[in-house]
């Protein structure tokens, strides 16, 4: 039986003109999704989904948006965990995990980063020993977003110290309510506290929660975050113009409001351009040629940097091969956040002393300075970002490696 | 707005491409660049005539080949791309652009001559510590005669037909008038251009016999001027993006210390960094050049593309010869032909300072 | 003018570091920087009046160590690498400095006070709106008593001693009045600064009872404000120098892919390009401590170390937030204190663009 | 006998008196200045000093000022071929070259970098082979200043492919006027031709005229190097304000013009800060807010970086520990030389599009806009600069070389 986008438009909205209530209960409603395999239908018909290909995804994902109707918990790091266990769990795991995951039942959150890797993801110490029917887990992790909301993390942890960096990594599903994981968060400069650090003392994960082989930890990882990457680039303009009416609307916003809370202070991050103008005319700073000169830069490269993501997505709908001006978006973004920031601070001036809520724009200010220095940091600095498009966009020499042999004896913090 | 160009376009830049590689190298420009023309007239007519490139936006009833701006601003990306050192910038773009915004009979007559390359044009439009408007024209003309001087002219000496834009006496409007390359009255003075493969000239104008072509105002002066804009834009993305693939080319060969230099972060980062701003500019002038018909837009969309270009193109040939050391310092080594056009681009038509104000006022700020 | 420091100085630089290291740890900062008065009193009577900091530059009859503005350069160049929170710089600078400019009698008989450490003083001379010059001043003073606000006062809420510009009415003209700390009709508001170790206050003055001390004029705030600006530009490369430091013993310590992230070129180029800046600063702000009684060339070098060292302290904790990576952008992490105060100090007293407008201006340009 | 300040400023004041004559022969002088041992007194005595220490040099320099006194011949490499020679020549090389190199009666000229060795000085890759009595030099030098002049060269030649690469070097002294040995000069994109191009076909070397031990050349070369960069740091601010009367200045005069000529554009290549003002105010755009940030950040940096110069100097001078200052004045002059370009640039406007004497100050900005960029490059690029200033300022860890081994093995061009 063959999918057409014909066919799928016409089924997904016999079913939903079947199934949608707005004032169903969430967790109903989505165990339907999960048991129709309209909530994840690129997945095999076996597993959740309807073995639909990628191409016709959009269609589903219209109908369901012509009425409104609520999708699988989404918010969090939900459906790449979901992806790495169906591509990477064995069955029991994905019986145990996928529908809880995807109803929204059970949180989850990422356990890669720590203290000692940042820019260098694999060089993770965190050790699980294997000891009789458990892995006991010692080590920390940090940048752990939703940790102390988490039911369940995915662990990546060191097992062969004796093997090259890479291959000694191994892939766990470890629950976060025990003894032995202690979870506290970690505030920002800007005053929020969107992370957390997560100590492992002696915790403890059954042994069917490896996922994958032993020592294949890292490349399962980058199943995760090639997943992670995906959603963020997907993401990036959907959401709901005005919530329509139904009591399912409210359950979702709850949902919602928890896990993107740590997110509250992302739009300042990004400088806030839009305030630009505005500030500059409300500080009377319009007329100096000097303001104005920085501002015509930072409206420039804002205007070039969403042309620019725009030819690149035009690239890859007319099926053109990918051109360098897909890979600049981050580094662009951190680029026009420090001229706005350089705007907002000559414009405001003297208010660029103050915080809170007396300062400028009740405190709005302050927060873009105090918050833009996070953005050539966080998902890869600047730096990292700058050898990645050299190397794989432009094809540079790779610089030589010095972290090769045992683990063990590669230098590290 | 299209963000990615079509087969067809695409087939157009690929053709271009190619002829300029394979006819035009940049060793054939280096002969050409000294010459008395200051080109190679055979490869500007296989471009104009033959290939079709003489008019591509120009309506096919004057023989252009009726497409859009767009495809003028795919050809000259490049052009610049491969320093091409023809007439085609002042003569297919510039005067065609004159003849198409002046709009009458009169100027409609000469553009098939220009389209079929059978003359070449130039327009002469600056002069001496003009601003970028008509105010500071000095030019007048009185009964069909011209006096008054013009600077910067492009491909000035060599050039057929000479437009000019004067102040018509007694009325004291603006028109655009044409010149033939040999009137009488008609002083032109070689002047040497920093950029090797761009001939100037400066013109001496003294009761020089002139047709009045057609009324010119401030309206259609700065349609011209952000139509040139645009053009040099494109023109100026095609060099940037040369000087990165050069830069790349030679640091991936050049080896320093047992590994290429291209392995290390310093040109790393360097390179990454003029990529972007390469790729920021050719959204800026891709853009710009479909905005040509759109009134409140078009000024706008002309000064970003010039500003973002000549500051990307400015920074990929100074990185450029950085890169490559001192070879890239030295005559020999083609950089600095490039670099030269950078820089003579870089202010020509008003640098980006002048632009980024421009762009506010457009904004309406 | 001189180059190095003298051996006298070097030993008052070593030795105010050392107090600050021992002593006034940032640990010890981030502990007094949220108390009441948001220092501690007993470091700064330590500082002022146990070492004999509390008025370098004023003269020996008013109990001061008739130092010259040098030195007093040098302990604030090491309080800003210490980020030291104590009100010295309001206090002992600023408020000093206005007595001192003031002149009178009435205004040094205030004095004593301060450099002893008896009193802690502030001056309020900045308004909403208002311009570097008196012309924005609304503040005014009649039958002595003052109505007006004042804003962005360092240490306002917590100062025994307040001094204020006010325009003089009937006269109109202007006058350095002092108010004591607990004045009625002084309304003090403590307000959340960005800057968390320099309390900032703004004043509201309703029929405040004022002494008034001196005279004042456009000619004394320029000097004024030409003093304060070299004492925060030496400040400011004090704290610039911290943030290279860091930057550095991070650097050297951090591993990343089998290296310390202090070997790689990126890490490199941005430390040898923070030093330039800082020395450049360095330079600026050394050399314009030594013109503070040269009226001719004082505004102008006060203008130049501000913006130089305005900008070097930028770029040094912006940087150094970078090169720490996200531990860099932890609460926990000190360098955001020290980039809270470059932001700060960035704004006060007038930007760079303001202040490399006005040392043109100073040059007769 | 000890020398004193004092003594030495007597002795060289009766010497001058009775020997000194402003219409003497040149090189006839020159020749009295080596028997004497005023013209190199911090040399042995036994070598045409009067081993005096540094730092009473200054004073004999003031004498001879005092009184306008020519010196031993200093242009191009002079002092520091001689240097060189007299650190690691045997005496009977000391005994054939020295004289002649100070007297001026014959030209040297250095030959060090090569096309495929520019950052990397220590690539050489020119090689000597010895044959019976004497070397075969094959290959191809390049950056050679007045080599076209020049009696001989100081070559830096491999002798050795199987050492690791500092350890391979031999340093020679070349006859420059032999069959085999070809100077083409190099013409630069400002148009100039400072430099030369230097091809050995078989070019022929004495066994005697080996400077040092075989394998030794790398240091030898050091010393040179050191010597040039004490001589450019002497050098800044030393010119007679005026020619004083005398048939003797003229003779020096000539030999200056010959061989000054190659350093003719130097000035442009710092960006001609002096003239930044007048042009300013000759084009008009002294009241553009936008032009007047970029003069003033100009004025700025070029006044910083002459005061930070003169830190250096006084710490010297005081005996203090070497700071970071003094280490940092060719970068400086890097970036204000670009942004003297910059504002060269804005402030020409249109008129940056000429060269020649049509255009603005005859082609004066012309030769700016187009010699700037060799600022950055020339004796060591902004990068090498900023790595040197890393590592041996900062302390920062050296990049881990790639180049080690037997240079044969080496990766290399």
């Amino acid at each position: 039986m063959q999918w057409t986008e014909a066919r799928v438009r016409q089924e997904v909205r016999t079913w939903l003109g079947e199934n949608w209530d707005p004032n169903a209960r969430l967790i109903e409603w989505r165990n339907k999704l999960m048991d129709s395999g309209w909530g994840m239908p690129a997945w095999p018909t076996h597993w959740f989904g309807k073995d639909m290909p990628d191409g016709l995804i959009p269609t589903v994902q219209e109908e369901f948006a012509r009425v409104n109707a609520v999708g699988v918990a989404r918010t969090g790091i939900r459906l790449w965990a979901a992806e790495t266990l169906l591509a990477h769990g064995n069955d029991e795991q994905r019986e145990r995990f996928l529908r809880k995951i995807l109803t929204g039942e059970e949180i989850w959150c990422q356990l890669f980063s720590e203290p000692g890797s940042g820019s260098d993801l694999a060089g993770v110490t965190t050790r699980a020993e294997r000891k009789g029917q458990e892995w006991i887990v010692n080590g920390q992790k940090v940048w752990t977003t939703s940790a102390h909301h988490a039911d369940y993390g995915l662990l990546l942890a060191r097992t062969n110290w004796d093997v090259p960096k890479h291959q000694g990594m191994t892939y766990f599903v470890v629950d976060m309510k025990q003894e032995g994981v202690e979870v506290r968060p970690l505030k920002q400069m800007n005053g929020h506290a969107s992370f957390n650090q997560v100590f492992f003392t002696d915790a403890r994960i059954p042994l069917n929660n490896r996922i994958d082989e032993e020592g294949n930890g890292w490349r399962v990882a980058m199943t995760t975050l090639m997943h992670e990457r995906r959603a963020a680039n997907a993401l990036a303009g959907q959401s709901r113009s005005k919530t329509p009416e139904g009591t399912i609307y409210e359950e979702e916003r709850c949902e919602n409001t928890v896990l993107s809370e740590p997110y509250t202070w992302y739009p300042q991050r990004a400088g806030r351009v839009d305030l630009a103008i505005d500030r500059a005319a409300a500080t009377k700073t319009l007329d100096n040629p000097v303001v104005r000169q920085e501002l015509a830069q930072l409206l420039m490269m804002s205007q070039c940097s969403e042309w620019t993501a725009l030819r690149a997505r035009a690239a890859r709908e007319k099926g053109q091969p990918q051109g360098p001006e897909g890979s600049l978006g981050k580094l662009a973004n951190s680029y026009i956040a420090r001229q706005a920031l350089r705007v907002h601070t000559i414009t405001t001036g003297l208010g660029s002393m103050l915080e809170g809520e007396d300062a400028p724009m009740e405190g709005l200010i302050a927060e873009i300075l105090l918050s833009v220095p996070a953005i050539s940091i966080a998902g890869g600095t600047d730096e990292i970002q700058k050898n990645i498009i050299a190397e794989r966009v432009l094809g540079m020499e790779k610089e030589p490696r010095l972290d090769g042999g045992p683990f063990r004896e590669v230098r590290k913090n | 707005m299209e963000f990615a160009l079509t087969a067809e376009q695409t087939q157009l830049r690929d053709t271009v491409a190619q002829f300029l590689e394979s006819r035009c190298p940049i060793s054939h420009t280096r002969e050409v660049m000294t010459s008395t023309p200051g080109y190679d007239k055979e490869r500007w007519v296989n471009l104009g005539r033959d290939m079709g490139l003489g008019g591509i936006h120009a309506p096919t009833e004057c023989g252009g080949a009726g497409l859009s701006y767009s495809e003028t601003c795919i050809v000259l990306e490049q052009m610049g791309n491969a320093l091409y050192c023809g007439p085609y910038f002042s003569s297919n773009v510039l005067a065609v652009n004159a003849l198409l915004i002046g709009g009458t009979t009169e100027s409609r007559q000469f553009l098939a001559d220009l389209v079929s390359c059978n003359r070449t044009a130039t327009i002469a439009f600056i002069e001496e510590d003009a601003l970028w408007n008509l105010s500071g024209v000095q030019c007048s003309e009185r009964d069909g005669r011209i006096n008054g001087e013009k600077s910067y002219v492009f491909n000035g000496s060599s050039a057929d037909l000479i437009l000019v834009i004067a102040r018509c006496q007694p009325e004291g409007i603006f028109g655009l008038f044409a010149l033939d390359g040999g009137a009488k009255g008609l002083h032109k003075d070689s002047v040497k251009s920093l950029d090797l493969t761009r001939q100037l000239a400066r013109l001496t104008l003294k009761n020089a016999d002139a047709l009045r072509l057609a009324d010119w105002n401030e309206h259609k002066h700065r349609q011209f001027l952000d139509l040139a804009c645009i053009a040099l834009a494109n023109e100026m993305v095609g060099g940037a993006q040369r000087m990165l693939d050069s830069a790349l080319e030679y640091s991936s060969t050049r080896v320093q210390f047992g590994r290429t230099i291209g392995s290390l972060q310093a040109i790393k980062h360097k390179c990454a960094e003029m990529l972007l701003k390469i790729e920021f500019a050719r959204s800026a002038a891709l853009c710009a050049a479909q905005f040509v018909r759109d009134e409140s837009e078009r000024s706008k969309m002309a000064s970003m593309a010039k500003a973002m270009a000549s500051d990307a193109f400015m920074n990929a040939a100074s990185e450029c010869i950085q890169i490559h050391g001192g070879i890239g310092f030295t005559w020999e080594n083609d950089t600095h032909l490039w670099y030269r056009r950078a820089k003579s681009s870089e202010v020509y038509l008003g640098d980006s300072n002048y632009h980024r104000e421009n762009y506010l006022q457009s904004l309406g700020l």
